[in-house]
């Protein structure tokens, strides 16, 4: 049957294309999509520019120090007559920071959350949520000096059984960063719960749970792919929190401890007191900031492969 | 990119002149620069300085990149270094613009007074067993001879770590492993000898002085006696071996330009008034003189 | 069940609430209720109750309040912020409102069936074992969910896959599973909200005789906008309607309440009738 | 029920202890356990959100402490100065911040949203490149600011930008560090558009972009102003990629965007911090509450914008 | 509208497209259709005509693959990641699969009303303007927004606060705003998935109603629970039901599809028969 054209169709008069239409829209369409893909393909290119960026000095430092020396070794001297490049005592002290971090920032975070998103009242909320916010911002600095001026003057005077043996401490660098991650991990997690279509509320309320059993076991875990990426994200700002470490945690001595309460170097403190030093360029002391770098990067991209798997795991689909 | 654009066209030391000079380098000698600049921008606000903090290391990088005029330095420039500006063509020169003195630091209350550099090093000494004062052969501890002492050093990439590890154990970088690294912040050694009864510490001049009495600076002893860490005895070389000089190193290509030759001798010219007031020890007349021929040889 | 002036031997609900034969006691008294949101008034004036151990049916045009009623019945307009109950709300004698009781207790007794399927992003299985699990049921929670699940007429097409995320379903098998999400709890009065408006006939029809079964047990209110289902298993039908008044206002009103074939056949009130015979098969 | 004595207050007590009674005994007052469990579990939220606030009060009121002395408008018009700290200011660093978070803002919100809307609306997840890309971000969002330091010095004041050490060049080096954060805040915001508004659009015979620009994006809105708003926030406060690009820079002088040396606030007040005169100690604090009220300031402005929307938006 | 065999006078649809007869060219032919979602096959091998200028019902039990038939018609299906369209399914004779065919514009002029109500979240005004104004609708909008409302019956109800938000709306008024929405681009087709199982009565009337103008210048395809709605709109029934096949699968089937009148009085198939006589009001 004989189809006349739609309009602004130049193709609609033939009767076997009744669906021809408007083509015009089909280029624009075509052009903004290409735009966002080059806008989403950005990201790789930054971190191929890392990983450039990194990987001509590593290779460098790598001829010289034996990766194993690096990776095992318990004495991180590299500036010392006696050098050595044993990069366990920093790992050592991330790992104490990022962990003290979390034990105070995933709980103080999680509950504030579940606060926020399931007992304020929105008046609470419209102070707090943005509160929390302006908080995120407060600039690491602050927090270092913070952390090294109040926070460990305090601990000891509140506990002064416990060896503080210098003015550092780098367990109270790692509940000063927790502080600093709070609000990251409250927000975030928040933002999911809140998400969580409100049937879902309304059909547990209906079955007489209790507003805990409801944020517990109808809100939690369907907010809880959400909830695992601001953890994820909390832990990554964490390992990578350079200001505050270097204010608070001091840089310890290069052997390998585990003292909570003494001063000890992490990886990115080191960086950013290295780079910053006075270390000519070209030696191997400063290519290790490279290598310290990039296995900084590597530690990330493998925790992050585990957290991907997870959150896919995790992720309920509602709706 | 960098600096040296500088047009040269208001002449000689006239209120006049023009450009922008960028200067980076060292964070010990950055403060000493900043007075500097800001004293001699007064006089001449058609002239933009900037003082960078890179670290003496990354300064030395971007100055023989051409990216800067003048880098400030609390050590001297390395092979490497030397090799980059010479493949860059830039020829440079060290000028010491400042005096500055470690002091070794202890507890007002702690009984010693005068170490011998010997017993620094017995100490400090890479091979050091010492865990209290009472181990260090000759050291008069009194009471406190069997307390255990703790030991505080700065960061182990700066100047100041390189600078005593060589004056006293004889090598750069050779020092016990155990004493605790207090990172970036001179401070922190001050707070933390405040704090403890048996700490010890080597700081620059500027933080013992002004922490005052909080801290004990040590008389040093290298073999003449007792010396303090004066003004005066770090200037007439008393202080030994812990006095040295602060430098900038300046370059000819930057020194083509009037606005730079002009900060430089007002740098060394009012090196009294510039170093009180960043907390240094200022210049020696020969000091000045030398400076100022550096400045003229390499500008001509 | 007739009343014959003494009380029979009376079951024992889950709840373990003794319940009145339905003379007695009704199971809902409703006094002058008026519900607003905000300044909206959406309803005013609502007098009337509920009997136990029979199907009610909440009729009207669309926007005229039955689910807002029916939501103040267990108080979910509780989590509605600026959502406000005002008269006098009695389940069986006790103010619901009275500022000792505790909504989730409220909830525990009285059910609710929703418009719109909200399955938990759970299993089929966890989705009805959290009712029970909630109301701290003890025993053997696969035959609860079993009973359920054969209660929705559900069983047979999950029975094989109860491990399977509940959004697998269809819609009419994921309103099915809220439906026995509901029942597992046993509670004392069931409340829906359209329960069947997802599902095809033949599920309907075993979720009716479900009521009919239910009703032995159980008080039941339904909100229906199908006038032959509030004939089929309604024992009694409240119809509402909207009053524009001189503001422009639309407030939802009870026009009339009472047997549901008087209501069907012999309606009193003029705007019933016009309802009733407004609407088609 | 016993009446004592026609007492008043007695019977009329009794009497709501009567009712209360009968009410329980309908509803029950669920386990004592139970009650004991919500109030406890309530209680602890309170307190971890008490804790995290106060946290929080604690760094700003120990600022105010700190910094009072210094509070004063010389922390604004003035440019820093060596000599008298009594009077000196941020003047030329916050006119860096605002030059470098400028920047970051003009970058991340078209590329940040782009990508954001890219993954969630047209990327086909089967595809190698598409999870290639959304790993990759997820990746960069954990990748350590210092990194950015060490990329910005290679890549975009060195090497094939070569912007040299001005403002332009910290401005990209932090639009990098943010972009997965803004990205990923973007994409569950637009993931939480729910599909029924897509369809409802596309049922119409809307086009995709249309079906986007008209209905997800507004939707989306107030989350992507979060996510910025938390990314901007965070740039603001960042010091240490800033360092190894070339912002521990003593600059007396205002400085431009592509030209010239520059600093900003948190790099400026670090500066100060580590000095041994006391008085940069307190103009260290009095920057750091300086550093607040900026911020406070540009989250009131964004939060203002989000609730506009979000009243638009619905509900 | 009799098939004299020349060319009645005809209309012009207002999409500009000219429609035959229903007689002449069906709407949608369908030739082995089926549809799967990744592994699991929905629905299969379905052969059906659909005419134009007709109402075209589509019933079955929960689950049969009514609204998956429905959405591969103006291929919403595209958008569901596994979904996956087999045979042949040509609209006016023109492939809806051909690779040259652009989906935006086959949904332009195939409308769609969805079971669950999903209006924009803007003004009710807004959210009827929007298809005009996509599909680049000149001409007086507020005439276009008006027409519409009042199509849809709800006019009256919204006339004085077109600009409040949509969800303001109680879910009957909101479906009926999104079949206004629908209405308002005047497209060939309106694919309607249960829009009234969300109505009242009165507003399921004038809908149906409104189908039946409607219909003289588009031709509908509507799925319904309520086989009173059928016999009453429709002028052709198509009967779908899920098979089980050996391996347990459950597979959609169109049992059987004709006019209304006989599906209901004189189905072929006894599994017709059975869901007829099995339904209830
Ligand atoms: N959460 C809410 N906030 C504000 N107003 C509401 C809310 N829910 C309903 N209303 C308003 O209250 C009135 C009654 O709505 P309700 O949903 O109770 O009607 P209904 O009879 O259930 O209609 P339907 O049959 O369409 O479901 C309507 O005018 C509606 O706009
Ligand atoms: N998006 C989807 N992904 C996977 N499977 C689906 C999807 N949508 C529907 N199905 C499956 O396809 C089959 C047919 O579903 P469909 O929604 O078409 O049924 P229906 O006849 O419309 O049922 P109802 O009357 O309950 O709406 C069901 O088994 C369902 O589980
Ligand atoms: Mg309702
Ligand atoms: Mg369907």
């Amino acid at each position: 049957m004989a189809d006349s054209s739609m309009a602004a169709s130049t193709a609609g008069a033939n009767p076997r294309r009744p669906l021809a239409g408007a083509g015009t829209s089909h280029w624009g369409e075509k052009l903004i999509k290409v735009f966002l893909a080059l806008c989403a393909a950005f990201s790789v290119l930054v971190t191929t520019g890392i990983v450039l960026s990194l990987v001509f000095p590593t290779i460098s430092f790598f001829g010289q120090i034996p990766l194993a020396e690096f990776l095992l070794g318990t004495t991180w001297a590299p500036a010392f007559a006696q050098a050595s490049f044993g990069v366990l005592p920093i790992v050592v002290g991330t790992l104490i920071v990022v962990v003290t971090a979390l034990a105070v920032s995933v709980p103080i975070g999680l509950a504030s959350a579940i606060y926020l998103s399931e007992y304020a009242s929105s008046r609470v909320r419209k102070v707090v949520k943005p509160a929390l916010e302006v908080l995120e911002g407060i600039p690491t600095v602050a927090i270092g000096l913070f952390a090294f001026f109040f926070m460990r003057p305090l601990a000891e005077q509140l506990f002064p059984f416990f060896p503080w043996d210098t003015p550092f401490s780098i367990g109270i660098a790692g509940v000063a960063v927790g502080l600093l991650i709070v609000p990251l991990v409250a927000s975030v997690s928040e933002d999911a719960m809140r998400s969580v279509p409100a049937g879902l509320r309304e059909g547990a309320y209906a079955l007489g749970a209790s507003k805990m059993r409801v944020s517990m076991r109808v809100i939690f875990p369907a907010a809880i792919s959400g909830i695992i990426a601001a953890v994820v994200l909390g832990t990554s700002r964490a390992i990578g929190e350079t200001m505050v470490v270097l204010i608070a945690a001091g840089a310890g001595n290069p052997n390998l401890t585990f003292n909570w309460f003494g001063s000890a170097q992490t990886m990115t403190a080191y960086i950013g007191g290295t780079a910053t030093g006075d270390i000519s360029q070209g030696t191997v002391v400063y290519d290790t900031i490279f290598a310290v770098g990039a296995l900084l990067f590597s530690m990330t991209l493998v925790m992050n492969i585990i957290a991907t798997r997870l959150v896919r795991r995790f992720r309920e689909v509602y709706e | 990119g960098g600096g040296g654009e500088a047009d040269s066209s208001g002449g000689e030391g006239g209120g006049e002149l023009s450009g922008q000079i960028q200067i980076d380098g060292s964070s010990t000698v950055g403060p000493l620069s900043e007075v500097a600049a800001e004293l001699f921008m007064e006089q001449n606000p058609g002239v933009q300085i900037s003082v960078a903090m890179s670290g003496t290391g990354g300064g030395f990088e971007r100055f023989c990149n051409g990216e800067t005029d003048m880098n400030d330095a609390s050590r001297e420039i390395s092979e490497e270094e030397i090799a980059l500006c010479e493949e860059a063509g830039i020829s440079q020169e060290r000028i010491t613009v400042a005096n500055d003195a470690l002091g070794v630091i202890v507890h007002p209350d702690n009984p010693i007074d005068c170490i011998t550099v010997d017993q620094l090093n017995q100490i400090w000494g890479p091979d050091s067993s010492a865990t209290t004062w009472g181990d260090v052969e000759g050291l008069e501890a009194g009471d406190a001879a069997d307390s255990e002492f703790t030991l505080y050093g700065p960061g182990t990439d700066s100047g100041t770590f390189d600078y005593f590890t060589e004056a006293v154990n004889g090598e750069e970088g050779s020092i016990r492993t155990d004493y605790t690294d207090i990172g970036e912040d001179d401070n922190a050694a001050i707070t933390g000898v405040e704090g403890d009864a048996n700490a010890m510490a080597f700081v620059p001049y500027s933080y013992f002085m002004e922490a005052g009495d909080a801290v004990k600076p040590l008389q040093i002893d290298s073999g003449d006696g007792c010396t303090e860490p004066t003004l005066e005895n770090v200037q007439s070389g008393a202080y030994t071996p812990l006095g040295r000089g602060l430098y900038v190193y300046a370059s000819d290509v930057a020194l083509e330009n009037q606005a730079s030759v002009a900060f430089m001798n007002f740098y060394i010219e009012n090196s009294a008034e510039i170093t009180e007031t960043a907390g240094f020890i200022p210049l020696t007349d020969e000091q000045m003189s030398t400076a100022t021929e550096q400045i003229e040889s390499l500008s001509s | 069940m007739p009343d014959n002036g003494e009380h029979v031997a009376e079951r024992t609900a889950p709840g373990g609430v003794d319940t009145a034969s339905p003379e007695e006691t009704p199971v809902f008294s409703l006094r002058d209720v008026s519900v607003s949101y905000g300044d909206h008034l959406a309803l005013a004036g609502v007098n009337m109750d509920v009997n136990a151990r029979e199907v009610t049916a909440f009729i009207g045009p669309s926007g005229c309040g039955k689910s807002t009623l029916l939501r103040s019945l267990n108080r979910m307009n509780d989590l509605i912020t600026g959502a406000r109950v005002r008269g006098e709300l009695l389940y069986k004698g006790a103010d619901l409102y009275a500022p000792s009781v505790d909504a989730v207790q409220v909830r525990k007794r009285i059910g609710m069936v929703f418009q719109k399927p909200n399955p938990f992003p759970k299993s089929i299985y966890d989705n009805v074992a959290f009712g029970p699990r909630t109301v701290g049921m003890k025993g053997d929670m696969d035959g609860i969910v079993e009973k359920a699940l054969r209660g929705a007429a559900l069983w047979d097409e999950v029975s094989d896959r109860l491990r399977d995320n509940a959004y697998s379903l269809s819609g009419g098998q994921q309103q099915r599973l809220c439906i026995a999400r509901a029942i597992a709890v046993e509670p004392d009065v069931i409340l829906m909200d359209e329960p069947c408006s997802a599902l095809d006939p033949v599920s309907t029809v075993r979720v009716e005789d479900l009521m009919a079964e239910l009703k032995e047990r159980y008080s039941i209110v339904i909100v229906t906008h199908n006038m032959h289902q509030a004939a089929r298993v309604a024992e009694r039908t409240a119809f509402f309607s909207v009053q524009v008044d001189d503001a422009g206002n639309r407030i939802g009103r009870l026009i009339e309440a009472g047997e549901t074939g008087t209501i069907f056949t012999k309606p009193t009130d003029k705007r019933t009738e016009d309802y009733i015979s407004g609407r088609v098969g | 029920m016993v009446i004592q004595k026609g007492e008043q207050p007695q019977r009329s007590r009794l009497a709501v202890a009567g009712a209360r009674s009968a009410t329980e005994s309908v509803f029950g007052a669920g386990s004592r356990a139970d009650r004991i469990g919500n109030v406890l579990f309530r209680a602890l939220l309170l307190l971890g959100m008490g804790f995290a606030l106060l946290g929080m009060m604690a760094i700003i009121v120990w600022s105010f402490v700190d910094g009072m002395p210094r509070l004063d408008m010389n922390l604004i018009t003035e440019g820093p100065s060596s000599i008298t700290p009594e009077t000196a200011g941020y003047r030329t660093a916050i006119l860096g911040s605002l030059y470098v978070i400028g920047g970051v803002i003009l970058f991340i919100v078209p590329v940040g949203v782009g990508a954001a809307i890219y993954l969630e609306e047209y990327a086909d997840h089967t595809r190698w490149w598409n999870r290639l890309i959304e790993v990759n971000i997820q990746n960069l969002a954990a990748v350590p600011s210092i990194v950015f330091g060490i990329l910005g010095l290679a890549f975009i004041v060195r090497g094939p930008l070569d912007l040299g050490f001005v403002a332009a060049a910290g401005s990209l080096t932090l639009s990098l560090l943010v972009l997965p954060t803004v990205i990923l805040a973007s994409r569950e915001a637009i993931r939480a558009v729910p599909s029924s508004t897509r369809l409802g659009s596309l049922g119409l015979g809307a086009t995709h972009w249309q079906t986007i620009w008209h209905h997800v994006l507004p939707g989306a809105l107030p989350g992507i102003i979060t996510g910025v708003i938390l990314s901007v926030s965070r740039a603001i406060g960042e010091a240490a990629p800033l360092l190894l690009v070339g912002a521990v820079t003593f600059v007396m002088f205002d400085p431009s965007f592509f030209e010239g040396q520059f600093s900003v606030l948190p790099v400026q007040i670090y500066n100060y911090a580590g000095r041994p005169q006391e008085e940069f100690r307190v103009l260290a604090s009095a920057g750091v509450i300086l550093m607040l009220a900026v911020l406070l300031v540009m989250n009131s402005f964004a939060i203002w914008l989000r609730n506009h929307y979000e009243n638009k938006n619905a509900r």
